[in-house]
């Protein structure tokens, strides 16, 4: 053992606790390396075996998720999930949490988060076509929620934007769970050559490691911070943790690596993410069977002074490992150059199985890759089933009027107004969702649409989770989640293709929130299954709680489908003058843990609506048939808050530059009430404008099919009017949807 | 009509002006980049939005000063038409090749959404295609387009007719609550005083096209190709 | 009173714009430039003129607004006739 | 040595920033603020170390990258042992 490590370790008080390494998993690391290990080889231990890196209490749930289908090309395991859209080209993407920086540092916490997803795909060898957020903050009236707002869409549209990649779509909601723990998901999606995807599997004893991107610096090294040798008294500031974002070299990095990319020079590649240069490496040897050694002298570095153990942990951003094929090395190097991007030598492959890390001629971990890559530890953690929520009867849920509101539109315009239906449009005007000029269906619809120049394919994308629904019965929610995104693709006449998740949780060593994660999973596994829905990426978020509070269970689903002609794409905006409004799927005025509930009637109580996956399958198939038929004029799937207020977004999203808008004159019926008609949240459906001579052909196809479906009602006027007596200008409606959150906003 | 894109590092809408032109010149347009001193024989020099270095410092003001800017103002003396867009106009005045400067939007957020703007006049070679007066709806995507000029400045360029467009309600109406940024006097865009050079805050490259929503800026690339052929 | 207040990058924490001003220094010939790092210069007219008390009402200020003492330092100086340097 | 440069808006150019920086200070309560005005403050570690040779270069700087005169003023103290606070 060399001379600095020894000094090291001797001055940490207690090494092992800072490192996060239970007892059992130390004496793990003792046997695995037959002697004690330095403080190096701890930190790595650490890092590789870290919740973050080794899923070790997801694993093996999360190998309960289908990942196959015939049109799947990679699932989960690499650095993003790839698959194919035809015509020799490919869609990679990826979700990712960002959660606990974003909660230090919004700015900063969220730009890195877009930043690494970014990373994720482009490693892939994909060019990054897209990118979406899912943020849930504490409750609007908590005393930091406008400020975590303000700085998390700040930093996420601040990095993005100079990257140059649209942020298409997202979500933001509002709930006091997060108030100590916010969640910021970013996912971004890709475009590749079939034949051109790379992987993160060295091979090749011998061949060069290669470090690009920025210099390694202090940032986000894990564990309180460590008294090292070098630093001594100086270092009792303590170190920064938060990493800085650096859009500008991430940009320059990404344009780099695609070209270096178009030759055959790269073997293998792979992201420094978490755990920085000691994950990229160990993933990279372990996955061929490969050994490394590391000469850290070499690797860039902005600080002085810096320790192997902080060379090895560093979390600095817009970093990349690369193994070359041996003699490629100046190729490479002038293409880097070019991009004014550093680029280092710094290891071989070897095959010895052992990773040997060398600085100032010592050696400063010599561990063997497989026990830390592969067999990493794995808990089979206890969890309590989550308890059967109660039925809410819609016949006990108090009408609007008897709660003192001036009927059911009233209560409409209240839920417009609330934070988790209010428009998003004060977050989505801070992202550049239209650079590269190919963003043909912009934030505020179903899906994003993304369109695949030089054809006429467009990729259609989603994300979503509906965390009250997985609150009140985790297996629902997580089915329910899944349903969504498919809904949403659907809708937009795409074709859905894949999924990638983001599961985050409160601490999995409590068995009411691993409960959690385990029914949320397999509510997903279900509705993946019946929806033909693999997930091919994601990545699992534990311990968002603070002070014994968790989150609320939320499973993000981002969802990607393809549109094979752009012609026939939908969007949720009415359009014709006359035209009926059919529903799609089945009525029965669920109001269990809905918003109306919440919102209106001031409960949180029930079941959350059932997912009905068969329905949900043959519904969604009909309407996809029927947009590609060219029979439908505008689709939009019913979830949050109801027929109702889908039909309003419809009519909100119909107006015209000038302000516009076409109303709707809807019938609802008594049973079981119009206001359960009205705001229920019954899953499966959606509203379809169809021109008047077409709706009962398509009713009939509808009935011939096994689907529901009613008239609603027609398109027409400036106003929405229900049964005929009831109005509510559209006017009224847009200020109490547009006008939540820039008034919030503005305090 | 051969045009020449410019791109520095940074740059990111290259790649929607490159398929605008390619779209409406039928030529895919000559790559430069920002350390080349010389630029090929070209009808039209473009330079796109995008974040130059980051845009940090100040927009622009690092790829105003990179070699090629020497060639592109030699361009500009000698006639050639020049279009900064966004961060090209961003560079274009910090270039000194444009008057003014452009700062953070008054609200001091990233804005990304249509606006409208009025076509001030049809006689340059931008504008051929368009009427003076005329209202087109095209988006921004910037944090800084906020034009400023001291009031000699603005004057001037007022005087001699140099203000290209103006952000408007769809009426024509150039009003504050039109305006995304800030900007003096509704200012969209700005001349040099030959009107051979044009910046402009917003993307008429992003709207080319029906499917992008929108063909409203298409007419810019058609008066271009038009007064070049 | 004036308060003159600088907030500068933690030492340590990068300062992706400050290399980048060096780089473009460099481009422009300017050599000799070991390291950049920008920070934020704010100048606070205060109707406050007793300096102990303007003091500690912008140090408040820093602490709750100003700086983002996560990845910030700052200090500041009054200027009441004579300049002061003290950090803060 | 070391070389200071404040940047900071010309009078009578708006500057919004610090518009903003001011309501929200008064809105964390913060009375008695009549004006704030934000600029950019670099450090430039230079390997010069004649002051005179020092401060043209950096003079020559700020003309030519880090200011935009037709916004910014600028002034540059040079750090050498004693501060200096002279405006340039
Ligand atoms: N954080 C965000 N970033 C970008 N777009 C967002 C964000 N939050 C919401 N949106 C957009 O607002 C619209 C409505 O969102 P949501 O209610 O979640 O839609 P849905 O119910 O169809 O899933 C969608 O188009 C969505 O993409
Ligand atoms: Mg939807």
């Amino acid at each position: 053992m060399n001379g600095a490590a020894v000094t090291e370790s001797a001055m940490a008080p207690d090494p092992i606790a800072e490192h996060d390494l239970s007892e059992a998993e130390y004496r793990r690391a003792r046997e695995i390396l037959g002697r004690d290990p330095n403080l190096t080889e701890l930190g790595i231990f650490a890092a590789m075996w870290s919740e973050h890196c080794s899923y070790k209490s997801s694993k093996k749930w999360l190998k309960r998720l289908p990942t196959e289908a015939p049109w799947v090309i990679q699932g989960p395991g690499e650095n993003a999930g790839v698959v194919d859209i035809g015509d020799g080209q490919v869609a990679v993407f990826k979700i990712e949490s960002h959660n606990h920086p974003s909660f230090i540092e919004p700015y900063q916490g969220a730009a890195t988060g877009v930043g690494g997803i970014l990373r994720d795909v482009f490693t892939m060898g994909a060019r990054p076509i897209a990118s979406l957020d899912c943020l849930r903050f504490g409750h609007p009236d908590h005393p930091k929620t406008r400020y975590l707002v303000a700085g998390v869409v700040a930093g996420i549209g601040g990095y993005g934007n100079c990257v140059g990649v649209p942020t298409v779509g997202g979500e933001c909601t509002f709930h006091e769970s997060y108030n100590g723990n916010i969640l910021v998901n970013a996912m971004t999606v890709g475009l590749a050559d079939a034949d051109r995807i790379f992987r993160s599997k060295a091979g090749g004893a011998g061949n060069p490691v290669a470090y690009v991107g920025s210099k390694t610096g202090r940032d986000g090294i894990h564990g309180a911070t460590m008294a090292s040798a070098e630093f001594g008294d100086a270092a009792e500031e303590k170190r920064p943790t938060v990493q800085v974002g650096d859009p500008f070299t991430e940009k320059l990095l990404l344009e780099a690596c695609l070209e270096l990319m178009a030759t055959d020079a790269i073997i293998a590649i792979q992201d420094m993410g978490a755990a920085g240069l000691t994950s990229s490496s160990f993933e990279m040897a372990g996955k061929g069977g490969m050994g490394m050694e590391l000469d850290l002298d070499r690797v860039p570095r902005r600080e002085t002074g810096m320790t192997p153990h902080e060379i090895m942990l560093s979390e600095s951003q817009e970093r990349m490992l690369m193994v070359l094929r041996r003699g490629r090395e100046k190729e490479a190097r002038r293409i880097f150059e070019k991009w004014e991007i550093d680029f280092a030598i710094v290891g071989r492959l070897t095959d010895t199985g052992r990773m040997v890390v060398r600085m100032n001629g010592d050696v400063a971990a010599d561990l063997p890759i497989a026990p830390l890559a592969d067999a990493s530890p794995e808990y089979d953690r206890p969890w309590t089933a989550a308890a059967v929520p109660e039925q809410v009867k819609a016949d006990s849920v108090e009408a609007p009027e008897d709660l003192g509101f001036d009927g059911v539109l009233d209560a409409l315009r209240r839920l417009l107004a609330s934070p988790d239906l209010a428009s998003k449009r004060w977050v989505w005007e801070q992202y550049d969702y239209l650079v590269r000029g190919r963003t043909i269906q912009r934030p505020g619809g179903d899906a994003a649409v993304v369109r695949i120049s030089g054809s006429r394919k467009a990729l259609a994308l989603s994300a979503d989770c509906t965390p009250r629904y997985c609150a009140a019965f985790p297996r629902t929610g997580g089915a329910q989640a899944v349903a969504e995104s498919w809904r949403n693709l659907t809708a937009a006449g795409a074709r859905p293709l894949a999924i990638t998740d983001c599961m985050n949780f409160g601490s999995p060593e409590r068995p009411e929130i691993m409960g959690q994660f385990v029914e949320c999973v397999e509510g997903m596994r279900e509705a993946c299954l019946a929806l033909d829905f693999p997930v091919v990426s994601g990545n699992v978020s534990f311990y968002n709680e603070t002070n014994g509070a968790a989150v609320q269970p939320t499973p993000v689903v981002g969802a990607v489908g393809v549109i094979d002609d752009i012609a026939s794409m939908t969007t949720i905006a009415l359009k014709g003058d006359g035209s009926a409004l059919v529903l799609v799927g089945e009525c029965r005025g669920h109001l269990g843990a809905s918003l109306y509930l919440r919102e209106i009637a001031g409960r949180t109580n029930g079941a959350p609506p059932p997912v009905d996956l068969e329905a949900e399958r043959r519904n969604g198939d009909f309407v996809r048939r029927q947009i590609s038929a060219g029979h439908v004029v505008s689709c939009h799937d019913v979830s949050d808050g109801g027929l109702l207020v889908a039909v309003a977004e419809m009519a909100l999203a119909s107006a015209t530059p000038t302000g516009n808008m076409r109303g709707a004159l809807l019938h609802l019926d008594d049973d079981p009430s119009p206001h359960a008609l009205a705001f229920g949240e019954d899953q499966g459906r959606y509203v379809l404008e169809v021109a008047q001579d077409e709706a009962d052909a398509l009713m009939a196809a509808a009935d011939a099919a096994g689907v529901p479906t009613r008239r609603i009602g027609r398109c027409g006027g400036a106003a929405l009017t229900v049964n005929g007596e009831q109005t509510i200008s559209l006017a009224v409606l847009r200020r109490n949807h547009e006008g939540w959150l820039p008034s919030y906003m503005a305090g | 009509m051969r045009a020449a894109v410019v791109i520095f590092p940074g740059s990111n809408r290259d790649v929607d002006v490159i398929d605008a032109l390619a779209a409406v010149g039928g030529r895919q347009p000559i790559v430069v980049r920002h350390r080349d001193t010389e630029l090929p024989d070209t009808d039209l020099i473009v330079l796109p939005g995008g974040f130059s270095h980051g845009d940090y410092l100040r927009s622009g003001a690092m790829a105003a000063r990179a070699p090629v800017l020497s060639a592109v103002s030699a361009c500009a003396k000698a006639g050639v038409p020049v279009l900064g867009i966004c961060n090209g106009f961003q560079i274009l005045t910090e270039a000194g090749l444009l008057p003014g400067a452009l700062m953070a939007n008054r609200d001091l957020k990233f804005v990304c959404r249509d606006v409208h703007l009025r076509v001030e006049r049809a006689d340059t070679p931008f504008t051929g295609r368009y009427a003076a007066g005329q209202v087109i709806r095209v988006p921004v995507a910037h944090h800084d387009g906020n034009y400023h000029s001291d009031a000699d400045t603005l004057a001037r360029i007022e005087g001699e007719g140099r203000v290209a467009f103006r952000y408007c309600t769809p009426e024509g109406h150039v009003k504050d609550a039109a305006n995304p940024n800030g900007s003096i006097n509704g200012i969209a865009g700005v001349y040099n005083a030959a009107r051979n050079v044009l910046g402009l805050m917003p993307h008429p490259e992003d709207h080319v096209d029906g499917a992008q929503g929108c063909s409203d800026g298409r007419p810019m690339f058609e008066s271009l190709v038009e007064h070049l052929s | 009173m004036k308060a003159r207040v600088h907030i500068t990058p933690k030492p340590g924490v990068l300062d992706p714009q400050g290399k980048a001003i060096r780089d473009a220094l460099a481009s422009l010939g300017f050599d000799g430039i070991d390291d950049v790092r920008q920070g934020k210069y704010l100048e606070l007219e205060l109707e406050e003129s007793d300096a102990k008390r303007a003091r500690a009402a912008v140090e408040s200020m820093c602490a709750r607004l100003l700086a983002n003492t996560v990845i910030e330092d700052y200090w500041i100086e009054l200027e009441a006739g004579q300049p002061e340097s003290a950090r803060g």
